[in-house]
């Protein structure tokens, strides 16, 4: 019996990844000391980052093609580690705190992180399926990991009822493709586009991944488990969600999209004008209403999706880079708002309630100005990360001529400086009392927020390199 | 022209001030005042330098430098001065260390943190005065907002929060949308060259007229808020009433200046036919603010509104000047942005003098303050009838030139906005009669303090430069000159009103 | 008249920085009220000498040359130029000469009408800035140097009346004073720019008195009258012509020496000396001047009327000046400019010594101002009595004194020019004269002291540092008008050949010395007749007034009223425009342009607030929600 | 034969019944099973393809989604019972703390 060929360089990150969840998953049966388990997954992640890192440049496919090794995986496989080794930095202490189990819990993260890790990289229908999946499934226990909490509990049964439908249409989306292609590789179904091919399957199917990959990285009117997950979920399992699971789908969904349908722009296109309307206006509008900064939060990353959105409605390489760079500037300035949410916190008081943030600003100013940062960037403010992004993204649609859909973009950046700066209020302009646990107990949550500022800020004053790599990246695709 | 740093400097320091004066530990407020003034200070005489090293003899921008940001956007870091924005930077450094030195007694809580705002506030609008980059300039431009929202929103008074708000969403919503059409006129201007964000470049953008009406009105729609012009002016007498005194000077001194600045700079230089065809409305919306902001502002009970709502009304003849596009009008404009600068803002600082001592702006508050206020009186009565532009001190200077000049191009706008004249002495002389003369009516009044020397300290430059500004404008004039000469050339074509102008004065008849 | 010879000088900007000197250490040394009290005057005397200098120098050089000093270039924006440069030619040296001179009376005098004010160097300090801006107005070589005079009298004005801030009356006339001079300069400005405009040539626009002159020609007919009306509208608010004259009685407010200077001798009588400066203009739109004569007999009529009945001594010689202000400018609009300015400065020396003396009554009577608590004061302030009856019999035209000579030129040249309405208007107004300021006299100075008795108690002559000008005043309202003879009196009409070529000679029609001598004699005995009525009824039959005013009671009542005119303005601008104001503010601004910014905001909101509830927990209504996009995104490809 | 386009029908509607089961059902367990129908649904559309196609790889793929499903029915039973120990019901209504 005989292998198919493996080119290991293509499937090395994975497969650290993968092996340091069963590692942690085994260990973890045996160390009971949280603080070690999660500096294990930590210095995993980073040894992981730095052979990711070192492979810029290559290439490779394994899998017969089904998985490759090219700038694009790389520059998720990058986002999503690193979003994942901040990600544990910030829960060490949470973990604790919390009781929940640490050893699973970090095992389940990395099999997520490896499941999107297959995401970004594979070129085929199937295998973003599986990959999907693997981080799907992962997620549902994380979201209910705090498993005495009721409302984790519940966050993680609605996430996984909503999800198994979404799978649902995904794979009947992958199934009236192969149907109309007989294909399921994304280059070979690009190839077929052109030729005699029965339209309306292939439409169907096309509608169907739109849902599916809608539901994934939270699009309206998919995004209705958004709110009430990511309140629900524990607070690190929410940020993973909010920017890593959320990073993971928009890179399939990039790459199926702006790769293999590509074709087929002028079909989808007008779909995902809507949607992309639709996501930025009701994120925005709803997250008004909120009091709850998780749940706020929650109808942001739906508003911030709805940006993505636009960068892939124009399409394109401009569009495809902005996406990249977006999900890139994204995933800073998200990460430190819900680690500033995790700081506030502390055990039996979770201080989710906005109204819990007054007087934060002046009374701890580390916190006060990391949160204005963060808000700020979110809104869109220059000189930081937010801005940048949503300069890149309103740029692509206005050279696709997409007038409409920019300004409707910025008037949706207006609105949501109505909740951001609602948060900025909260924290510097009224008087408040909650305490704030100090830094020097939790060093690696206030660790990964300095982190998550310092590029927020860098990101926005020097987007240059940044925005090169997220070019290079997209047009590395085979 | 690269290799010098002066612009640079300028447009940093204070932003270096600023982070410096955050680590000054929280129990010593004085080293930070001292800090923060000692920074602006310095930018002041940066700034100074940078007009020593003038010429007013060209139109090209001075003292450039450039540098590549994000190449593959076409973003540069490109600072430059020329006549128009030389004298906006000077009044820029110049307010500044003044809010500053008034503030120290002013504010008393978060001290470093004020100061820090302010700071990096001065920053933003130095950026935004040099920047050439469309793109930086858009960066200073909303750099500038964070600021002033914290300084209002922190430091102002019991609405604080209503009016920060209402400043940061207005001006916000305004300038995205113009951030749109910049990204709409750099990808026009990418079809067949190079992108580029560089202004001096755009400048030379094809576009069709129905492109041009368009970003014209996202440009204009950004600086109109910011000017404010009616009917966009809401939230100026909410974030004015609002602010601390400090804030209230810089936003009614300096940032308003940016929307002007903004019109001559970018919105009608780059949008020259769109700029005609809005003339007209431009104009309408010029007088009826000056009429509107004058009544308006005549029934104010407050002070500091009746302040706000007559920025509206000086402003309305600044878009009158500017929009006369001719080189009279427009140096009229210029100057009385800086008058207005001056002027308006040590109406503000001098309410802010009494607030300071009674904590009211009601004008019923007061009354009969001349007798236990008499310096104060003096200094008051200079800066009102700068502001009500009498002949010898500098209002009258600008409001003159603006009305020479759009008097040529707009006989019926000229002849209704002269009426703001009138108007404006009515509101100042009759706020000056409330609040100055009369008898003593409140008992709390009769012992109160004159000015303290920090308080002269502070207002006397601002009274000698109301006085030295309406005696000698000549330097000023002539080194904006051949910049705007070269502006109102840019936005005009050759069947402009200028032109015909010209064939008029030069005995064609 | 332009061309003449140009005599380049430097020594003329002394002339207004004397008091500007003065201003300036009365702000330094305010507090030292002495050297104030020397400084202030001494500046002005300084200045009078420095004045005359260059009227001699000007007199020795032929005729028609003009003394400029062109001081520096102060806006230049574009082709337009405006300098600070001031000239004296002929006009100016006249008003020089009167406002340094009675200027520096006033200012002797103040001193002791002052001295017992603890503000007194502020008082001084407006003054010499008044002499200043005044100076600035009468030298100016330029019209916008000249605006920066005229607007800055006005402010003087302003804080004169306003002087005794306390009182509210005294701060809201002061304010009236301003704003009503300010319509008045809005119409000025906007004469200013269309006179710019049109008179551009040669790529350059200017204001330069010579350059207005040159260019003249280049005006259209209706051109012309357009800026030669907005000038009127101007001259109209500073020398309170109709319908702008209501600032002036409510200036009375301000201390006597102010309304002396400058509400009687000089400021008011800059609208007369601006339109006689740009007589070119005027002479370029014969409707203009029209308009201009018609608005000058009507004003003097009109205020006549009203003098007739008042009873605070201020208000009827405030209204006296306004009407004598109507004959100056009856006789700019008939084009005797020279005329005008003879009667300007005999005006000058009689109105001012009238308030002068007025103002020795009110100081001597312990601030009275009310005639009806007045009378027989000849015994006791007898250099006051004796000089007023100077001034009364000065602006009364008794033959002789200098009211006389300046007053039959004017009411000559409206008779010679044609306008035979307007004279009789003229002659009736000089009968109502002399009847109202002898009414003045016999209530103030003749029957028996009505006052109270503690202030009949303290009344007493003043001291000599007020009565010395009200000497020299009276000597000068005596002989003032000797240097404009009629026609073939002596040396004749000096005056007029001075100022000729300036001016240029006022077309008198060919109507013989005797028509002149007719019209003198009638208008002579209109005088005798109203000084002899008012003898009638206010010293041989006091009660003959009171018996006329019931019978007359509607047209007394209207005069008492002041034909309701502040009622007026009140009720037709300042109420409507208060009103509309607060409509403006409350409705527009705050409630429908502010209350739609606020409605997008709260729009936003609200849809957000309505739209959470959709997020009702329910697992299976997002499943719902799901699969109607899921349809509806299917439907869009099948549809389609 | 039958022609593909009855399977494809066939799987339409099963696939339909199932989401229609996962919106009326109240129990949890049951809308579980429904969505399970839908991924069967899917899965004789792959079979009904790759028989039309003459293609293995929709055969393939039924068995990796079967194995999904499996790993899915896991994890969601797992969930069900955590949430069934703080609160005794298998009532979807009931689930619905985290709104609004």
């Amino acid at each position: 019996m005989t292998f198919p060929a493996i080119d290991w360089i293509a499937v090395l990150p994975l497969l650290l990844v993968a092996c340091l969840g069963v590692v942690c998953l085994g260990v973890g049966l045996f160390v009971d000391d949280d603080e070690v388990l999660g500096w294990g997954a930590l210095v995993g992640l980073g040894v992981t980052f730095i052979t990711t890192a070192v492979l810029i440049g290559q290439h490779g496919s394994a899998f017969n093609g089904t998985l490759v090794l090219d700038g694009y995986a790389l520059f998720f496989d990058l986002l999503i580690l690193a979003v994942g080794c901040v990600v544990v930095l910030m829960s060490m202490s949470y973990v604790e705190e919390t009781g929940i189990g640490a050893g699973e819990y970090y095992a389940l993260l990395l099999f997520a992180l490896s499941g999107m890790i297959v995401m970004a990289s594979a070129t085929d229908l199937i295998l973003i399926f599986l990959g999907l999946e693997v981080m799907s499934i992962s997620v549902y226990i994380l979201a209910g990991a705090w498993r005495t909490q009721m409302r984790s509990n519940e966050a993680a049964m609605k996430y996984f009822l909503l999800g198994a439908f979404a799978t649902g249409f995904l794979l009947y989306g992958i199934a009236l493709i192969y149907g109309a292609t007989g294909a399921t590789r994304i280059d070979v179904i690009a190839d077929k586009l052109g030729g005699v091919i029965d339209r309306h399957l292939l439409l169907a199917g096309v509608a169907m991944l739109l849902v599916a990959f809608g539901f994934k990285v939270a699009a309206v009117p998919f995004h209705m488990w958004t709110p009430d997950v990511y309140e629900g979920a524990p607070t690190s399992v929410t940020a993973l969600m909010a920017v890593a699971v959320k990073s993971a789908g928009f890179a399939a969904f990039t790459r199926v999209f702006l790769r293999g349908f590509g074709g087929l722009h002028a079909d989808w296109s007008m779909l995902l004008w809507v949607l992309a309307v639709a996501t930025m206006t009701v994120g925005n509008v709803l997250a008004l209403a909120q009091h709850n900064i998780k749940r706020m939060l929650a109808y942001s990353s739906i508003a911030h999706a709805g940006y993505i959105l636009v960068a892939l409605t124009a399409g394109g390489p401009t569009g495809g880079a902005a996406a990249l760079f977006y999900l890139l500037a994204y995933a800073g300035m998200n990460l430190g708002a819900f680690g500033v949410v995790l700081a506030l916190g502390r055990r039996g008081e979770p201080h989710e309630e906005i109204d819990d943030y007054a007087g934060l600003g002046f009374r701890s100013p580390l916190l006060g100005a990391a949160m204005a940062i963060f808000m700020l960037s979110l809104t869109g403010i220059p000189p930081l990360a937010g801005f940048a992004g949503k300069i890149y993204v309103f740029t692509a649609a206005v050279r696709e001529g997409y007038y409409a859909l920019a300004v409707i973009g910025v008037i949706n950046s207006v609105i949501s400086a109505g909740y951001y700066v609602r948060v900025l209020v909260v924290m510097f302009m009224t008087p408040g009392a909650v305490d704030v646990v100090r830094a020097s107990r939790r060093p690696y949550l206030f660790t990964s927020i300095v982190f998550s500022a310092v590029v927020t800020v860098l990101i926005g004053v020097f987007p240059a390199p940044w925005l090169e790599l997220a070019r290079l990246s997209f047009l590395s695709q085979p | 022209m690269t290799g010098n740093v002066l612009l640079s400097l300028i447009v940093w320091t204070p932003l270096v001030g600023a982070l410096l004066v955050l680590l000054v530990p929280r129990d010593q407020p004085d080293g930070a005042r001292r800090a923060a003034f000692a920074f602006s200070s310095l930018t002041f005489v940066l700034s100074l330098a940078l007009w020593a090293g003038f010429r007013a003899d060209t139109a090209d921008f001075q003292w450039i430098e450039q540098g590549a940001w994000v190449p593959s956007f076409g973003i540069q870091y490109i600072l430059g001065v020329d006549g128009v924005s030389l004298f906006l930077v000077l009044l820029t450094t110049f307010l500044t260390p003044l809010v500053i030195l008034f503030s120290f007694g002013d504010i008393t809580t978060r001290v470093k943190e004020y100061f820090f705002f302010l700071l990096m506030l001065e920053t933003g609008m130095l950026g935004a005065f040099l920047a050439l980059d469309l793109f930086l300039f858009y960066v200073f431009w909303e750099l500038m907002l964070i600021p002033m929202y914290f300084i209002i929103g922190v430091w102002g008074g019991a609405r604080r929060i209503y009016a920060s708000l209402k400043f940061l969403i207005y001006t916000l919503a305004a300038s995205l949308l113009m951030l749109v059409a910049i990204l709409y006129l750099v990808s026009v201007h990418a079809h067949g060259a190079a992108v580029t964000f560089d202004v001096r470049e755009l400048y030379g953008t094809v576009l069709s007229p129905t492109e041009q009406l368009w970003l014209f009105t996202a440009f204009a729609l950004a600086f109109a808020v910011k000017v404010p012009m009616f009917p966009l002016h809401t939230w100026l007498p909410d974030a004015h009433v609002e602010a601390p005194t400090g804030g209230s000077v810089i936003l009614a001194g300096v940032l308003l200046k940016m929307g002007t600045y903004g019109f001559l700079r970018f919105a009608m230089p780059l949008f020259p036919d769109a700029t005609r065809a809005a003339t007209p409305l431009i104009l309408a919306l010029a007088v009826v603010g000056i009429l509107y902001g004058a009544a308006v502002a005549m029934v104010q009970p407050d002070l500091k509104k009746l302040v706000a709502y007559s920025s509206v009304s000086h402003l309305g003849f600044v878009m009158l000047g500017l929009f006369a596009v001719n080189t009279i009008g427009v140096e009229g404009a210029i100057y009385q942005m800086l008058n207005h600068g001056l002027s308006t803002g040590a109406l503000f600082l001098l309410v802010g003098v009494i607030y300071g001592r009674r904590h009211t702006r009601a004008i019923a508050d007061f009354g009969g303050l001349w007798k236990p206020l008499p310096r104060y009186a003096a200094v008051f009565l200079v800066v009102m009838l700068s502001s009500i532009g009498l002949p010898g001190l500098n209002g009258f200077i600008g409001e003159f030139l603006i009305l020479l000049g759009s008097f040529a191009a707009n006989r019926a706008a000229t002849v209704f906005a002269s009426g703001g004249l009138v108007l404006g002495a009515v509101y100042m002389l009759w706020m000056f009669q409330r609040v100055i003369f009369g008898p003593l009516r409140h008992e709390e009044n009769a012992h109160l303090q004159d000015l303290t020397g920090r308080e002269i300290a502070v207002l006397a430059p601002v009274v000698a430069m109301i006085v030295v500004m309406g005696v000698y404008p000549r330097p000023f004039l002539r080194a904006m000159e051949p910049s705007v000469k070269a502006l109102v050339a840019r936005i005009e074509a050759h069947d402009g009103p200028a032109t015909r102008i010209a064939a008029r004065v030069n005995g064609q008849r | 008249m332009h061309g003449g010879e140009i005599i380049p000088t430097s020594t003329l900007w002394l002339i207004p920085a004397l008091p500007l000197a003065g201003l300036l250490l009365a702000i330094v040394f305010g507090d030292r009220k002495r050297l104030v009290t020397i400084v202030a005057p001494g500046v002005v005397g300084i200045a009078f000498a420095v004045a005359l200098a260059s009227v001699v120098t000007l007199l020795r050089a032929p005729a028609g040359a003009r003394l400029v000093d062109d001081v520096y270039p102060w806006i230049v924006a574009g082709p337009f130029r405006a300098d600070v440069a001031f000239r004296v030619d002929a006009l100016a040296a006249v008003m020089v000469l009167i406002v340094t001179g009675v200027g520096f009376l006033i200012h002797v005098y103040s001193v002791g009408y002052m001295a017992h004010d603890e503000s007194l160097p502020r008082f001084f300090a407006y003054l010499n800035l008044f002499m200043f801006a005044m100076l600035l107005l009468v030298l100016a070589d330029n019209l916008v140097v000249l605006f920066v005079g005229w607007e800055g009298v006005g402010l003087c004005s302003y804080l004169l009346i306003g002087f005794w801030y306390e009182k509210d009356e005294n701060a809201a006339a002061g304010k009236k004073a301003f704003v009503v001079n300010r319509i008045g300069d809005l119409g000025f400005v906007l004469g200013l720019l269309l006179l710019a405009w049109s008179t551009a040539a040669n790529g350059a626009i200017s204001l330069d008195v010579a350059h207005v002159e040159e260019h003249v020609h280049l005006l259209a007919p209706q051109t012309a009258t357009a800026v030669a009306l907005l000038l009127l509208v101007g001259a109209a608010g500073k020398s309170a012509q109709l319908p702008l004259y209501v600032w002036l009685p409510d200036a009375m407010a301000g201390p006597t020496p102010v309304s002396a200077l400058i509400h009687a001798a000089t400021m008011v009588t800059a609208g007369i000396y601006m339109i006689a400066r740009l007589h070119v203009v005027f002479l370029a739109s014969p409707f203009a001047l029209e308009v201009v004569a018609i608005v000058g007999a009507a004003t003097a009529l009109f205020a006549a009327t009203i003098a007739l009945v008042q009873t605070d001594i201020k208000k009827v010689l405030a209204y006296s000046t306004v009407s004598q202000l109507g004959f100056m400018v009856l006789a700019l609009g008939v084009g005797a400019f020279a005329t005008a300015i003879f009667h300007v400065m005999t005006h000058a020396f009689f109105k001012a010594l009238l308030f002068l003396g007025a103002g020795s009554v009110i100081h001597g009577m312990s601030g009275e101002q009310d005639v009806s608590q007045m009378g027989g004061l000849r015994e006791k302030m007898p250099i006051t009595w004796w000089t007023f009856l100077v001034g009364t019999l000065a602006i009364a035209g008794a033959p002789g004194f200098a009211g006389f000579f300046s007053k039959d030129e004017i009411l000559a040249h409206t008779w010679g020019t044609g306008h035979y309405a307007l004279w009789a208007v003229g002659a009736f107004t000089a009968g109502l004269t002399a009847f109202y300021m002898f009414r003045l006299l016999f209530l103030t100075f003749f029957g028996e002291l009505r006052a109270a008795p503690e202030i009949a108690h303290h009344v007493h002559e003043s001291p000599p540092v007020m009565t010395v000008p009200l000497v020299i005043l009276a000597a000068l309202s005596i002989v003032g008008g000797w240097v404009g003879l009629p026609e073939g009196w002596l040396w004749g009409p000096a005056f007029g050949r001075f100022l000729a070529p300036v001016t240029g000679h006022s077309a008198l029609g060919e109507h013989g010395a005797g028509v002149e001598t007719a019209l003198m004699l009638v208008a002579t005995l209109l005088a005798a007749g109203g000084a002899t009525l008012a003898y009638v009824f206010y010293v041989r039959m006091p009660g003959l007034p009171y018996l006329l005013a019931w019978r007359l009671k509607p047209v007394y009542e209207l005069l008492v009223g002041k034909y309701w005119i502040d009622e007026l303005y009140d009720a037709v601008v300042v109420r409507p425009y208060v009103a509309l104001s607060n409509l403006l503010w409350r409705i527009v601004d705050q409630m429908m342009i502010d209350g739609a910014v606020n409605g997008v905001a709260t729009t936003v909101l609200a849809n957000g607030q309505l739209w959470r509830y959709v997020q009702d927990g329910n697992v299976q209504h997002y499943a719902l929600v799901f699969l109607g996009g899921a349809i509806a995104l299917l439907s869009y490809y099948l549809v389609r | 034969m039958v022609p593909t386009s009855w399977y494809l029908a066939l799987s339409a509607v099963l696939f339909a019944i199932g989401a229609v089961g996962v919106l009326v059902r109240r129990n949890i367990i049951v809308v579980f099973m429904a969505i399970e129908l839908m991924l069967n649904a899917v899965n004789l559309t792959f079979v009904a393809f790759a028989r039309q196609l003459g293609t293995i790889d929709g055969q393939v793929i039924v068995f990796f989604v079967m194995t999904v499903a499996a790993a899915e029915a896991a994890v969601g039973l797992a969930i069900i019972i955590a949430a069934f120990r703080n609160r005794p019901t298998v009532n979807a209504d009931e689930l619905a703390v985290l709104r609004w």
